[in-house]
């Protein structure tokens, strides 16, 4: 994702550097203070006292794109808000991860069938790299996702892909 | 100026009003409030509603549920059993006179209403207490609950014996 | 400085290097000691702030990265922060985008250079100490103009308005709030004042008498203010600026601004510990404890430490203030209290 | 007062403006000539007797064959609650504007104009509220087809 | 103020995405410096289509639809839903059913009104109250999630009943937790409502006189916060209100004129403590039933149109349902309280500084899936 993936030769301190890097991405992952609907309130209770999103290391909401690494998509997105969002990913600087967070996210979700302002999936405008289920889901879920997520980003790696 | 004064004594006692609440919740032990989640995990209520979940040697494929679903999340094709096949029985009775061979839920569409669950002739659609499903690719969440095949793969094939006969 | 003259001395050879090099080599080791110092500082301060704003708000804070009580939590966000893509806007002007995070953070390390942290513990006893540390803590509103300027984003104007006027206003109560102080040692130097408290809690100006006991709590207040924190916090407010000045600052620059947020914090706290609590002398009284039986170092720690300890306290429970409002603190309050402080002090020092 | 009274009292003043009512216990409503509407809720915004000086909703139904406009009205000092509805071609659905009358009006007549096509004559800021400005259709009413695409982006 | 200026205006825009926008409302601002000439709101950008939804499903389905209008207030927007369906159909519910949903729905807007001041709190820069106030919050969900399996949404009112009966116990630990909640309420003023800061922020601003108040059809504790004493629940009862004694607060002006930022935060805070009393008094009269008794078989009401309206958190709430026989309702119109309180927001915003348009928006308390519905 950054900039430095894709450049060294796998080999014993590309590993280790992975090592630090993905633990330092994985254990400080800010999400971005980005609530659309429903979800938004069960992203707030995630971050208050009962589920604590701050054990993690993922409390500090910022409210600007620039200083997030993680986007919570927490609701519905219609399509006069799908531009924005992906202004807004845009605006992220790498490394960038989404989670996309409920039904209305991942695919519309009750909306789909009539909703002719609602975007079909927030995968349409940006990549998204863990779907959490539910509507809204549990805390618990999201933070689920969220160590999904961690799961993810320790899988990677700078070194270059192999050519095969 | 004893108005300056007494805004002045004001602003500094609550100030200090404020900061005794906060200091006593520093100080006290966080007793149960905060539930360490992935090694603590609290217990669901029974009647939690979670993801959807198909007996499916229980569902006789009758089509209820998806009539009462406000999203149209589940897929349910049926076929007419054969006369000359075995007949088949769900656990409290009731027999199976439809093979179901399309049982798909989108968890992705579901909006966890509930309202399928209950207009169920057999009970075999429920609502489970597991909430830990998160995906990195959505088509994960539609589940495809049917185990049966369709007794012929197309409906051109359908045509043909019906032809034949 | 010396003592670290003193220390390079003691490793061979260092004699044999040209001149110039010894001339520049304990200042450059000095310098990265304390810059090392800093950061780490820094990092602590961060932890240590959202474990407290944690608990008060019945959570637990972070918990896992590191072990225990998540003690790694600063690092793993710094590396990131380093690690992070560098955003520069189209828009923005770039040289001044890119100078003025180190125009932030220089300052308040800068000023760390007189801070007295034991007898002889301090990079450069300067007999203008105070009036240096003044100096230098207010070149970052340079900095942040300049940030506000420069981002070409109308947030970041707002907040670099709003820190130029709220610091430059409150620079004045600030250094009122001071003079009892210097009035009483009449000295500017940092160890010369400290020395002027040893000898337990009574010889500490806070308790000297009622003047230097208000100005105490005024510089507190004051200094708030010019570390943009609550409730001062207006530059940099999230809930109407989004992110003030730094809105578009990313990576590594924007770890800079948040390094001197908190090295800012702990220097002020640093600044009212040596005026006022007495820096690193004993607490007890010399009479019962004759002897300082914790290091300079360590106390003058302590105490600065639990200044910023509240600071956080305060952060995490009043809301903040209006523009306005911010300058009626300041000009209508602050100021009249300080006159008659400096005023009160002087009148005593006289009779 | 009750629904009959404020309907006597309407029928009295209007006459044949007021061409249809109906009283139930459910929502009792009065037809109102769409020529009229402004002066009929100016009457009752100002009558002292009715002080309806609450409109509750301001919405449009499509009947296939004609799009209806109601108004809810409630009075605050009476607590009484009336409903009157005005009757609309659909193909060129046109209606004087009572955001004269309840200042609330403004941003209701423009959901209706959004959702349905309903022109408010003489209204001050008559633009889409809901959807993006550059949408196109009604989506409220009932032959309404959903766009395949807006924006690049699939609905 | 003065609001002849001759300096240059800057139009600055807040939102969508804007953490004290309370989702995704977008406000244009044209300011001239720190003050704010010109507040121009757009909405729409959580349109989600109710009313189309509500055309094209059956009238059980659109329950979890009406749900998602309001989260932070489900039950009660539900509420007035089923009511309205009621209505039409001409079922009288019985009186454990009536007495079930009034229990819910002040729990429920005990829950709004802890968020309200909680992000009321996040907006003025203050964090804690806002954790505390979800840390009680939690409780109550606990208390949905027995009932009905949902903490957010909860389809809980079917029309003609509930969906399930209240769980063994659950009164005796509703006053319990009534028994713990009541004093944290005074801790809550403490830290935040009687704070002089706080009182600095929004005492004497974003004042809505009561005319204009009126003129834009305000409803819910902003109007009672403009000093008028209106509350559907008192005024024109349903589900048996009137056999309650509580009190409708109403705006004082303890620290400024009436009908600021503060008159209509603590209407809510005093709100709270209110359904307190209504909660005890319906645990205390709950009377035994079947609250599946009159759910009809198939929801199919007479042709005719019905207009029901119901005192939710945020304010009055009503539902303009027309009916064509069918098993679909033809149409639903729903007057959303966010709607109006938005709709006026340009006047009673005129000449505020840039940190009172964040109060104002956070003490009108909206929830911007329903203003965009």
């Amino acid at each position: 994702m950054g900039v430095l993936e894709g450049k060294f030769e796998d080999n014993v301190l590309v590993t280790s550097l992975d090592w630090v890097f993905n633990w330092a991405r994985s254990s400080s992952p800010w999400p971005l203070s980005f609530g659309l609907a429903c979800c938004a309130i069960e992203m707030m209770a995630t971050g208050a006292s009962r589920f604590d999103l701050d054990r993690f290391g993922a409390g500090a909401y910022r409210a600007t794109p620039r200083q997030a690494d993680i986007m919570i998509v927490a609701g519905t997105v219609t399509l006069k808000m799908g531009i924005r969002i992906r202004r807004l990913y845009e605006q992220m600087a790498d490394p960038k991860y989404v989670i996309s967070m409920g039904s209305c996210s991942n695919n519309g979700g009750p909306y789909w069938k009539y909703g002719y302002h609602v975007l079909k999936g927030v995968d349409e405008v940006i990549p998204v790299d863990v779907y959490v289920p539910g509507c809204p889901p549990r805390p618990e879920s999201l933070l689920e996702g969220l160590i999904q997520l961690k799961d993810k980003i320790r899988r990677q790696t700078i070194a270059r892909k192999s050519e095969a | 100026m004893t108005r300056y004064l007494k805004d002045l004594w004001y602003g500094w006692t609550t100030t200090w009003h404020s900061m005794w609440i906060t200091i006593r919740h520093l100080f006290r032990p966080n007793k149960g409030y905060t539930i360490q989640y992935p090694t603590v995990k609290a217990p669901l209520p029974e009647r939690a509603r979670m993801r959807l979940f198909n007996r499916i040697e229980d569902c006789i494929g009758c089509g209820q549920c998806a009539r009462a679903c406000p999203t149209d999340c589940i897929d349910i094709q049926t076929e007419k059993r054969g006369k000359d096949e075995p007949p088949v029985f769900a656990s409290d009775g009731t027999p199976i006179k439809l093979r179901t061979f399309v049982f798909d839920i989108d968890m992705t569409l579901c909006c966890y209403c509930a309202l399928c669950t209950f207009p169920c002739p057999t009970h075999c659609l429920v609502m489970t207490k597991e909430y830990e499903y998160a995906v990195y690719d959505k088509r994960d969440h539609i589940y495809h609950f049917a185990v049966d095949k369709p007794r012929y793969a197309s409906p051109a094939e359908k045509e043909q014996p019906a032809a034949k006969a | 400085m010396e003592s670290i003259r003193d220390l390079l001395e003691l490793i061979p050879y260092t004699t044999a290097l040209p001149v110039w090099v010894q001339a520049i080599l304990p200042p450059a080791v000095s310098a990265v000691i304390l810059f090392l110092f800093v950061a780490v500082l820094a990092m602590f301060a961060i932890w240590l702030e959202r474990k407290v704003a944690a608990h008060m708000q019945d959570r637990l804070g972070p918990m896992y990265v590191g072990g225990w009580h998540g003690w790694a939590q600063s690092i793993a966000d710094t590396i990131k922060l380093l690690l992070k893509e560098d955003i520069v806007p189209a828009a923005a002007d770039k040289a001044l985008f890119k100078a003025a995070p180190a125009i932030v953070f220089i300052p308040s390390f800068a000023a760390f250079v007189v801070l007295p942290f034991g007898i002889s513990s301090i990079v450069a006893d300067l007999n203008i100490g105070v009036l240096y540390l003044f100096a230098v803590a207010s070149l970052t509103v340079v900095g942040i103009l300049m940030a506000g300027w420069a981002s070409n984003n109308k947030y970041s104007l707002f907040g670099g308005m709003r820190s130029a006027a709220q610091i430059v206003s409150y620079e004045i109560p600030a250094a009122l709030s001071v003079m009892p102080v210097i009035i009483i040692v009449g000295s500017l130097s940092m160890q010369q004042i400290v020395r002027a408290q040893t000898g337990g809690i009574q010889n500490w100006f806070v308790f000297r008498n009622p003047f230097t006991f208000l100005a105490f709590f005024l510089y507190f207040i004051c200094s708030l203010a010019e570390v943009n924190r609550t409730p001062f916090d207006i530059p940099e407010a999230e809930s109407e600026l989004v992110a003030g000045y730094h809105t578009e600052y990313s990576g590594m620059r924007f770890a800079f601004f948040f390094l001197a947020e908190y090295s800012n914090m702990f220097l002020v706290a640093g600044i009212a510990t040596t005026l006022f609590l007495g820096g690193w002398s004993q607490v007890l009284p010399a009479q019962w404890v004759p002897k300082q039986l914790i290091p300079g170092p360590i106390l003058f720690f302590l105490k600065a430490l639990s200044l910023v300890f509240v600071q956080i306290w305060l952060r995490w429970t009043l809301p903040r203030l209006r523009v306005d409002q911010l300058m009626y603190l300041c000009w209508k309050v602050m100021l009249p209290l300080a006159l008659v402080l400096v005023l009160g002090a002087g009148l005593l020092a006289v009779w | 007062m009750t629904p009959r009274e404020i309907e006597a009292l309407l029928k009295e003043r209007f006459g044949d403006r007021i061409p249809e009512s109906r009283l139930d216990g459910l929502c009792s409503w009065s037809l109102v000539d769409p020529a009229a509407i402004l002066e009929v809720a100016r009457f009752v915004h100002d009558d002292e007797k009715l002080k309806m000086d609450h409109l509750e909703l301001l919405g449009g139904v499509d009947y296939k064959d004609r799009i209806e406009v109601v108004y809810v009205v409630n009075s605050l000092t009476y607590h009484h609650r009336y409903t009157l509805k005005c009757r609309l071609p659909r193909d060129n659905p046109r209606i004087r504007t009572v955001e004269s009358v309840w200042k609330v009006a403004n941003w209701h007549e423009r959901e209706a104009y959004d959702m349905f096509g309903i022109i408010f004559e003489g209204h001050s800021d008559l633009r889409r509220i809901l959807c993006p400005d550059d949408w196109e259709g009604y989506p409220l009413r009932k032959d309404y087809t959903f766009p395949g695409k807006y924006h690049d982006m699939p609905v | 103020m003065n609001l002849d200026y001759s300096g240059d205006i800057m139009t600055l825009n807040m939102g969508p995405q804007h953490p004290s926008m309370h989702g995704v409302l977008r406000l244009e601002l044209k300011t001239d410096g720190e003050v704010v000439v010109e507040a121009i709101p757009h909405i729409g950008y959580l349109h989600r289509c109710f009313e189309k939804h509500a055309e094209n499903i059956e009238y059980p389905g659109v329950v979890p639809f009406t749900d998602r209008m309001d989260y932070v207030a489900a039950m009660n927007m539900e509420l007035g839903y089923v009511l309205a369906v009621e209505k039409l159909m001409g079922i009288q519910v019985n009186d454990r059913v009536r007495y079930i949903r009034i229990i819910m729905a002040e729990l429920n807007r005990i829950a709004s009104h802890l968020v309200a001041a909680g992000t009321y709190g996040l907006d003025l820069g203050s964090w804690t109250p806002f954790l505390h106030c979800f840390r009680d919050r939690e409780k109550i969900l606990d208390f949905f999630e027995e009932t009905c399996g949902a903490r957010l949404l909860y389809n809980y009112n079917w029309i003609g009943g509930l969906m399930f009966d209240l769980p063994e116990g659950l009164e005796r630990r509703i006053i319990e937790f009534l028994d713990y909640f009541e004093p944290l309420v005074e801790d809550l003023n403490r830290l935040l409502s009687y704070n002089y800061i706080f009182i600095k922020r929004t005492a004497s601003v974003g004042i809505i006189p009561p005319e204009v108040a009126v003129s834009y059809g305000i409803t819910g504790p902003n109007l009672r916060g403009s000093g008028i004493k209106f509350d559907v629940r008192r005024n024109e009862p349903y589900l048996g209100y009137e056999e309650f004694d509580f009190e409708v607060p109403v705006g004082k002006g303890e620290f400024g004129p009436v009908g600021s930022c503060y008159d209509r935060y603590m209407v809510r805070i005093w709100e709270v403590l209110q359904s307190c009393r209504i909660i005890r008094q319906a645990i205390a009269k709950l009377p035994p039933g079947d609250v599946h008794a009159t759910i009809p078989k198939r929801v199919k009401p007479p042709v005719g149109e019905v207009y029901m309206r119901t005192e939710c958190p945020r304010g009055e709430l009503g539902y303009y349902i027309v009916s064509d026989g069918t098993s679909k309702p033809y149409r639903v119109k729903v007057k959303s309280p966010c709607f109006t309180v938005m709709s006026g927001f340009r006047e009673y915003s005129r000449g505020a500084m840039i940190a009172d348009i964040v109060a104002i928006v956070g003490s009108v308390d909206i929830v911007l899936v329903e203003l965009d519905r």
